[in-house]
């Protein structure tokens, strides 16, 4: 197997790189599977590696429909952080978040994950009373936080408008400190990487186009590309198009599949060195390592399949940077694009079980599912294992939503990020 | 950005005038208490989120205040019809 | 010498009005009409820049928005720094300071440069991914380095002294480009009555007409283009656009249209003008005549300065009077590049060959070349040149017919610039922006806009018609048809006679050939500002990364500031000859607006500082401004929070303001609350469904609280409803909920129960409200009072309104407390509510009637254990769960909005959090709002958290903290102790108690 | 002063309405009066491009009843003395009443500020059936907006096409202006009327005095 390193770097450079190894295999699928993915983006593929890796089922397949990490993994503004308020998602971001940390070297595969930190801007009493309750709760358990004041706010990001000029001038902040942001593409490819060096087929410009369902049972899906392929269980990971596959397999899900754009400006020069996040004037933003400032904009209203949204979204988003880093006035907007989050009413996403035995989703992570990539794929992939819901999981239940036991994090989600 | 026809105000207005009330057609149950758990999450959680056509509900909050309903492609973004509310879509999915 | 490229005459610049400009310090000068582009080369600057990876030394390649290279840093100021400039787009003027912005110490000896040179060959795409992991602590010290390589330019550090403006506009037809095409499909258009909008990105209308010999109408181009826009700008019902970009075509036709309005005079606007103005444009029709981009050919250090486009070339020589160099080599794959050699050679410079790709060149450009004693080398390319800082000479050599490899030897020639073409592209952008996905064309050899879905037609060169009159006729055409959809009639507009050229079949070429293996041969530069060569698209595609958006990502290949105009294609090319597939079937990546970069200040507009959003005044603001209030943020209202007397802290203010009202008499503006007027004999019917408790039987001139839940049972708002008469209701609502319940209750009524007659409207901004609170309350109520109303405790009863005048003014009155002091809330029409306010404060002062804020508000309040919606509420809490059971109703015939919801399983289950009142055992200690309370503090961590406190104060007239809070359980744990580590460290002991802290029986309002 | 409506001796009083001006010892303050137009009027320009003038105290009511219902719309038409406009967008203006369409259900109508109460009384006792008539004179105000760049400004400040064309004198729609909303219809060829409500007010002056700047704002107290 071939391992990424800087000497293997110059070594390869002498023989001009012609001798490099194929990331990945391309490879025709077999008939049957103990464990098929459906949706190869960084969920899907986390999933798939965590299944080959720690828990020994190597006979899996990822079906993607298009390119890996081509869904919303390719169009996020890439935060990571675990600052959640209730139990059940902070353990779960908080176990992202000590995957993420090693996730590099576990991967060989450099994911840049970059602990610049991440602040949360309050603008009212009600958002420092909110803030202060998220990081006394995340302290409790385990996570680093801080509740800052506006002084110490900007002695982190100067160039922020602190004043009291502002309209909605910054009150404080919680800040995380270990939060920051990953390079969203190396993830998808390292866990792709990674699940394929573990005998994982990875199955790409196929679509499932349904399930093969005997007595209530799901026993393979059907594809575009390579008819009927068999299964034990089936993990369908497909973010935006969760709905659009339940409803193939015959039931509905507590969900909406939504635009959600986001925005880069052209590369400048290093200015903006943490993560910052403002719920209240609405926009958020962070600088790439290849100088854009990465911003996301707001969810759109309705629901979408375009892969774009409104054009006010944008123009709010704008508004709100100009509000905040005044001096961004005269840099410009290089792009912006747009992908579906399935979002879920209470903000929270769904691991779970469903009507259909041996059918798994995971889905409903809505605006904020990238920083849980690694501990989303590492707890569904035990579930999809043992065929019983890890127990991290279990909250997440698709069933909450007949029971009541909804977990709110709409504040901490926030901003759609 | 979605022009949308008022039925009321008989004009197209700018999305922005509008806001989005999510899926259309659904009926509160007329016997809530007789509902099971299972049945009122249903009626208030679970919905249709469709690749393609959809009938949804929106509402002319900065015009006149109305509300209505929309067919609309949700990948083309195309409005096929808009018609009152009470009223039923004449573009349905095959 | 300045201006040694400069020619003599020619070109559409004014050389009576010479500018002067620096770049990099020096000074130059250029002529009004210049680009600073043109004008560098016109001074013969080869670089103006270093690439962002290999830091090679770079020239100006092209002369419009496709340009890679010339991105520039502009300003003369901090404030006025604009990064990123495209120096081919930046009109000249006087006084322009510009600057590369790679390159260091200077772009022309740079350090990194040398680097590059090392180190380019251990960059391959994707290198950072392969190293810099082990040892994982190192990532951090990497990553700084890694970081301090990023970006163009730079942001300025002072805040932006100009303004922006946004113009709303709607059309029968939007024209995006005013080459011949648009312009004809203008003219047609506006002639036939439609309301058009023409834009062109450039500073001239004309489109390749301004760079062309070409005549129309028998005369020369630019004159016949000047007789158009005469003609369009004198018509009233077109918007004439230049240096307007159409950066996005979104859904349902609407454009967005960013104008420079004088960013070609100074860096910064002239006092009182706009800089920038943003276009938000609706139109019925557009046409797209947005023309062609010309491709260049990928060889062998196609990246030394003196590389450059043909028709760049041309344009540098015939618009601008720029020749960019002395001894030209053109390659090509068609016919139209020939020009530029005709062009160079016309302008009295060397032409060492036109080196032609092509065996058998036959077309009367071809011929016109020959006639002018130009070597043309056929069959052959320039596989690479020679030069480090300007190219110095190439190497020629035969190629096969099918373009895949050299067959002979390599032949050196002298030459300083090279010209290359490989065809055009059309600009397709606009097109694609609204998903539409474009149609590769054999014949054209590029896209062509697809299938789509908008009201879209298109003209001239996007449609791959690369000739004068095929453009102006497809122009009329598409006037035509716009004239036919919108229901106008069509109109005669005669198609001007132009001279056509017959030219011969181009060749499908875009990657040269070499006599090494791609991976040797010396870089060929696909996307130059990314420094993507073709050896590193092979090289993705080999390592498994095939799917053309791979490619891009793995090789930043069309991420850069030019969205890869000028590249994209040519690496589509490249990729699907690795992987041994078509060009369609490599497909492109996805175009997204914007097409050129656009100001993030315009797309704000004025929008920003004291209009971001509005501030929502009430009748007594200026009051509270000249009384010294400072203010909270409420929504969008600015409410006084408290009212600091000189030198006093704000806990001391609110101790006086708290201690006033329950010892006297405090008044509150509550003009903010939402108030909404309800009439129908099916409003107390609706009331009852919309609340959780009973409207049935209220009485006329009584008022109720009420809680208003979601479906799922949890309280989203609250507030007191009166009942005005037998069919009117005046309802109350939260200051921020006061929209969102209004259109709840219409929703509701308009969705579900249409059959109820009630109707609603908003009465919030009519009346001023204030709230007297305290003992005095009732006295100085009554000194107000005209006539004869009795307001004595008996008459006028806790939770009961009365009409009545107050300092003059009809009001009504309703006596109800959220402080638990006797109370009355004067509403007056709102245009009296300064002169009532102002009038209480004359009869008051006696009673030191003061003023107090939400702050104070909340505090008296939460003495009392009221909640406030929003701050002890998450939407994760029902009346049961506030200890609020008592306004509930439970057997209302209708199954109200809430109950269902709460009666779900989750909802009965013992143990849920439930507010409480928490008494720290240290009555000095507040609580953070926030705290997290645990039930055994010595729990290692993750220590399990029963509930948190929601509101908490220092208590004046208890002398003691008081604070609300959520404890699973709460309401059966009475006097049981509670714990909050707080994360300084300390542990605060409290015990749960009443949420009532003060007259648990309600006396103090009752009187 | 307190007058609650008696429809019959023998019938409860089902609506509640009352006189709420004060007499005319005790002066009003509009909405804008924060911006004392007064004096920016004598000291600002005489002449620009678009001329500003607050309608101070105008009497606001709105109506709502059913449209669809001839005996409403002819006891509407009784007591305000001009027929409702029932064609979506349109206002009818004669003397000193106008009245805007609003909604299929809904109409402004504005009147001189001491009228209010009249016109509301007398719609009470015309109107019968399931109907809403609400006072809301304080909570808004009007702009009146003129002048060769009016249109210019309102192409910075709202969405919706406001082309002759398309927005002929007398068409009137309720959308949003900067990010408030206001009532906006045309009152002459280069005129437009602007009701907004009263808590936006100083916003939306700020916005228009900031969106006219280049025009020249001429201000009329
Ligand atoms: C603009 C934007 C900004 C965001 N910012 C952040 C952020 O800052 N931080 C954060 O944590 N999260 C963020 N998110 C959310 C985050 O991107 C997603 O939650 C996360 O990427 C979901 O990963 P996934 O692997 O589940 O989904 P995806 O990456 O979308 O993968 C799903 C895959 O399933 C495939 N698929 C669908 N249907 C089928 C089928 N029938 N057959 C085969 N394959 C199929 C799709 O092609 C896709 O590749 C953002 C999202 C967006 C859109
Ligand atoms: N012989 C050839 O191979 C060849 C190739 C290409 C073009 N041409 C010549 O080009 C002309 C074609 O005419 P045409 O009108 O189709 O194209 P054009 O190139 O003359 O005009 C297009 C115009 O659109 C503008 N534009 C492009 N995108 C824009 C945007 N997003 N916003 C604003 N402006 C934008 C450009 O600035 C340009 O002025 C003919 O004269 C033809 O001879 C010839
Ligand atoms: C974190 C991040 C940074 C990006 N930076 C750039 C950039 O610098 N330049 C660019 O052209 N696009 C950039 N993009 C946008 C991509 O080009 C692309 O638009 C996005 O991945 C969505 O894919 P699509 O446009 O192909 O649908 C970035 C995307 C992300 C998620
Ligand atoms: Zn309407």
């Amino acid at each position: 197997m071939q391992q990424y390193s800087g000497f293997g770097l110059l070594k390869h450079s002498l023989s001009h790189h012609e001798n490099w190894q194929r990331v990945w295999r391309n490879p025709t699928p077999k008939k049957k599977y103990d464990v098929i993915i459906v949706g190869g983006g960084g969920h899907g593929l986390a999933t798939a590696y965590y299944l080959a890796k720690q828990f020994g089922v190597t006979n899996v397949a990822v079906i993607e429909k298009g390119y890996l990490g081509g869904g919303n993994t390719a169009r996020n503004t890439t935060i990571v952080r675990s600052n959640y308020l209730w139990d059940e998602s902070a353990h779960l971001y908080e176990h992202a978040m000590k995957l993420w940390e090693g996730l590099s070297q576990d991967l060989n595969y450099n994911v840049m994950f970059s602990q610049r930190g991440c602040l949360n801007l309050g603008h009212t009493l009600q958002d420092m009373r909110d803030i202060e309750r998220r990081v006394n709760a995340n302290r409790l358990n385990g996570i680093d936080g801080e509740v800052l004041d506006a002084k110490q706010v900007s002695e982190i990001v100067p160039i922020l408008d602190c004043s009291d000029n502002a309209r909605y001038p910054v009150m404080g902040a919680s800040w995380q400190p270990r939060a920051g942001v990953a390079r969203h593409d190396a993830v998808a490819w390292g866990f792709a990487r990674g699940a394929d060096m573990h005998g994982v087929d990875l199955i790409q410009q196929t679509e499932v186009t349904d399930f093969i369902i005997e007595d209530g049972t799901v026993v393979g899906v059907k594809t575009d590309r390579y008819g009927d392929i068999k299964a034990d269980r089936v993990g369908c990971v497909v973010a935006g198009h969760s709905s659009v596959m339940a409803a193939k397999a015959g039931f509905e899900l507590p969900l909406e599949s939504h635009p959600l754009q986001a925005l880069v400006s052209e590369p400048i020069k290093p200015i903006l060195d943490t993560v910052v996040m403002s719920n209240h004037v609405h926009g958020y933003a962070s600088q790439s390592d290849k100088g854009d400032l990465v911003i996301g904009a707001g969810i759109d209203s309705y629901v979408g399949y375009g892969q774009r949204g409104s054009y006010p979204t944008i123009e709010h988003t704008v508004q709100a940077i100009v509000e905040m880093f005044p001096i961004f006035s005269r840099v410009r907007m290089n792009r912006q694009w747009g992908g579906i989050v399935d979002t879920c009413p209470d903000a929270c996403p769904i691991i779970s079980k469903t009507p259909v035995k041996n059918l798994f989703f995971n889905c409903g992570w809505g605006t904020g599912g990238f920083k849980a990539t690694p501990g989303s794929g590492n707890v569904f992939a035990a579930s999809l294992a043992k065929g019983e819901m890890h127990e991290m999981a279990e909250p997440f239940s698709m069933f909450r939503f007949h029971n009541g036991a909804l977990i709110d994090e709409h504040g901490a989600a926030g901003v759609a990020h | 950005m979605f022009y949308i026809y008022c039925p009321y105000c008989g004009e197209h207005r700018e999305e922005e005038e509008f806001h989005n009330h999510g899926q259309a057609h659904i009926e509160r149950p007329a016997d809530p208490d007789s509902c099971t758990d299972e049945e009122w999450g249903n009626y208030m959680f679970f919905r249709k989120s469709p690749k393609g056509l959809h009938h949804e509900i929106w509402d002319h909050v900065a015009g006149c205040r109305k509300f209505f309903n929309v067919t609309r492609d949700t990948v083309t973004y195309e409005i096929k019809e808009v018609y009152k509310m009470g009223e039923q879509p004449k573009v349905v999915a095959e | 010498m300045s201006q040694k490229n400069r020619l003599q005459s020619g070109g559409r610049i004014d050389r009576s009005k010479p500018l002067t400009f620096t770049y990099n310090g020096k000074q130059f000068e250029g002529f009004a009409g210049d680009t600073l582009a043109s004008a560098l080369l016109a001074n013969g600057v080869d670089i103006i820049g270093r690439s962002f990876k290999y830091s090679r030394p770079r020239g100006i390649v092209a002369a419009g928005a496709e340009e890679p290279n010339a991105v520039m840093q502009l300003g003369a100021t901090e404030a006025t720094q604009v990064p990123n400039v495209r120096a081919t787009q930046q009109e000249l003027f006087s006084g322009l300071v510009s600057g590369s912005t790679n390159g260091w110490p200077s772009v022309d000896n740079d350090i990194m440069g040398l680097l590059g040179k090392v180190g380019g060959k251990m960059m391959p795409p994707g290198f950072y991914y392969k190293t810099f992991m082990y040892p994982a602590t190192m990532w951090e010290t990497y990553e700084k380095v890694i970081r301090k390589a990023a970006g163009l330019g730079r942001s300025p550090n002072e805040y932006d002294p100009d303004t922006y403006d946004k113009v709303n506009q709607h059309a029968d037809l939007v024209v995006v480009g005013a080459g011949p095409a648009g312009l004809i499909a203008a003219l047609t258009a506006a002639r036939g009555g439609a309301r058009v909008i023409i834009a062109d990105e450039q500073n001239e209308f004309g489109g390749s007409l301004l760079s062309s010999k070409e005549s129309v109408d028998g005369k020369a181009a630019g004159a016949w283009v000047a007789g158009v826009v005469k003609e369009l700008e004198a018509n009233e019902n077109v918007i004439v656009l230049p240096r307007s970009t159409v950066n996005g075509y979104h859904d349902h036709n609407f454009l967005t249209i960013h104008q420079r309005m004088t960013d070609h005079i100074a860096d910064r606007a002239p006092n009182g003008q706009v800089r920038q103005r943003y276009h938000r444009v609706r139109s019925k029709w557009v046409v797209l005549a947005t023309g062609a981009h010309e491709r260049p050919l990928v060889f062998g250090n196609n990246d030394v300065p003196g590389c450059m486009v043909a028709n760049a070339v041309s344009t540098y020589i015939n618009r601008y009077g720029v020749v960019p160099g002395n001894e030209l080599v053109l390659m090509t794959t068609n016919d139209n590049a020939y020009r530029t050699a005709i062009d160079w050679h016309d302008a009295g410079r060397k032409v060492q060959a036109i080196v032609d790709t092509r065996k058998n060149p036959t077309g009367a450009l071809v011929e016109a070349a020959r006639e002018r004693g130009i070597t043309v080398m056929t069959g052959s390319a320039v596989i690479d040149v020679q030069g480090s800082k300007r190219v110095t000479g190439v190497s020629v050599a035969p190629i096969s017919e099918d373009g895949s490899k050299v067959t002979g030897s390599v032949k050196k020639l002298s030459a300083d610039t090279v010209a290359s073409s490989g065809g055009w592209s059309p600009v397709i952008h606009l097109s694609c922006h609204t998903g539409s996905k474009p149609v590769w064309n054999e014949d054209v050899l590029g896209f062509l806009p697809g299938k789509t879905v908008q009201k879209q037609l298109t003209a001239g060169a996007i449609n791959g018609t690369f000739n004068t009159a095929g453009a102006l006729e497809e122009g009329k055409k598409a006037g035509l048809e716009a004239l036919s959809k919108l229901g106008l009639s069509a109109v005669e507009v005669e198609v001007p006679a132009t001279t056509e050229v017959k030219e011969s079949k181009a060749m499908a070429l875009f990657h040269v050939p070499h006599t090494k293996p791609t991976s040797q041969a010396p870089k060929q530069f696909v996307d130059y500002q990314n420094d993507v060569t073709a050896a590193g698209i092979e090289l993705a595609c080999r390592e498994g990364f095939e799917s053309i958006e791979h490619v891009k990502r793995y090789t930043a290949m069309g991420f850069g500031t030019d969205q890869g105009k000028l590249g994209n294609i040519n690496g589509m090319a490249v990729a699907a000859k690795v992987l041994n597939q078509t060009i369609p079937q490599t497909g492109t990546t996805i175009f997204r607006p914007n097409y050129t970069p656009i100001t993030f200040g315009a797309i704000a507009g004025r929008d920003c500082g004291a209009l971001f959003d509005p501030e929502r005044y009430s009748a007594m603001h200026k009051w509270h401004l000249e009384n010294g209030a400072k203010f909270e943020d409420v929504g969008q209202w600015k409410r006084p929070w408290y009212f600091p007397k000189a030198g006093e802290s704000m806990q001391e203010a609110l101790n006086r303001e708290c201690l006033a009202t329950r010892e006297s008499i405090g008044i509150l503006d509550a003009s903010t609350l939402g108030k909404i007027d309800i009439q129908g004999k099916d409003a107390r019917e609706f009331l009852g469904r919309v609340y959780s408790n009973a409207w049935a039987k209220l009485p006329v001139g009584k008022c109720r609280y009420g809680l208003m839940l979601k479906e799922d049972g949890m309280v989203f708002d609250d507030g007191v409803t009166s009942c005005l008469a037998e069919n009117h209701f005046l309802m109350t609502t939260t200051s921020g909920g006061a929209a969102t319940v209004l259109n709840w209750l219409e929703f509701y009524h308009q969705t579900e129960w249409p059959e109820l007659e009630v109707y609603f409207t908003s009465v919030t901004d009519h009346w001023a409200t204030m709230t007297i609170s305290g003992p005095n309350s009732r006295k100085l109520l009554e000194e107000l009072i005209d006539g004869d109303v009795d307001v004595s405790k008996d008459s006028f009863k806790f939770m009961d309104w009365k009409p009545m005048s107050v300092a003059g003014v009809p009001a009504r009155v309703f006596r109800i407390s959220f402080t638990g002091e006797l109370s009355f809330e004067i509403n007056v029409q709102a245009n009296y509510g300064l002169h009532v306010w102002e009038k209480l404060f004359e009869h008051g002062a006696k009673y030191d009637l003061t003023p107090y804020g939400t702050e104070t508000m909340h505090i008296l309040r939460a003495e009392k254990g009221f909640i406030i919606a929003g701050q002890d509420t998450d939407g994760s809490v029902h009346p049961y769960d506030l200890g609020m059971g008592w306004a509930v109703s439970m057997n209302k015939p209708f199954s109200f909005i809430g109950k269902r919801g709460m009666q779900r399983e989750d909802c009965v289950r013992a143990e849920r959090k439930q507010m409480v009142g928490i008494k720290t055992i240290d009555p000095n200690v507040v609580l953070p709002e926030g705290a997290q309370a645990v039930f055994d503090p010595t729990a290692s961590i993750p220590m399990p958290m029963v509930g948190h406190i929601s509101s908490s104060y220092w208590s004046a007239c208890l002398g003691r903290s008081v604070a609300l809070g959520f404890v699973k359980g709460g309401l059966d744990k009475m006097g049981e102790k509670v714990y909050y580590p707080l994360v300084d460290g300390r542990i605060v002991e409290a015990e749960i108690c009443s949420p009532i802290f003060l007259d648990p029986k309600g006396e103090r309002q009752n009187v | 002063m307190s007058d609650v409506k008696q429809e019959a001796a023998t019938v409860a009083p089902t609506v509640a309405v009352m006189d709420q001006l004060p007499d005319a010892s005790i002066q009003g303050q509009s909405p804008l009066f924060h911006a004392d137009l007064a004096t920016v009027a004598k000291n600002g320009p005489k002449t620009g491009g678009v001329t500003f003038k607050e309608e101070a105290l105008m009497g606001q009511i709105t109506l709502r009843l059913n449209a669809e219902n001839a005996e409403q719309l002819k006891a509407a038409e009784k007591a305000l003395g001009v027929a409702l406009p029932t064609q979506p967008l349109t206002s009818v203006v004669k003397g000193e009443v106008s009245v805007r369409w609003m909604s299929p259900d809904e109409w402004l109508i504005v009147v001189p500020g001491l009228k209010a109460f009249e016109v509301e009384s007398a719609l009470h006792a015309e109107l019968s059936g399931h109907y809403q008539v609400v006072n809301i004179s304080g909570g808004w105000t009007i702009f009146k907006l003129s002048g060769a760049n009016v249109v210019d400004v309102l192409k910075k400040s709202t969405i919706v096409d406001v082309h002759p064309s398309v927005f002929p004198v007398g068409k009137v729609v309720s959308t949003t202006f900067a990010k408030s909303s206001a009532i906006i219809r045309r009152s002459g060829e280069s005129e437009f009327e602007l009701v907004v409500r009263r808590s936006f007010s100083d916003y939306l002056w700020l916005w228009i005095q900031d969106a006219s700047r280049e025009f020249g704002l001429v201000v009329e107290a």
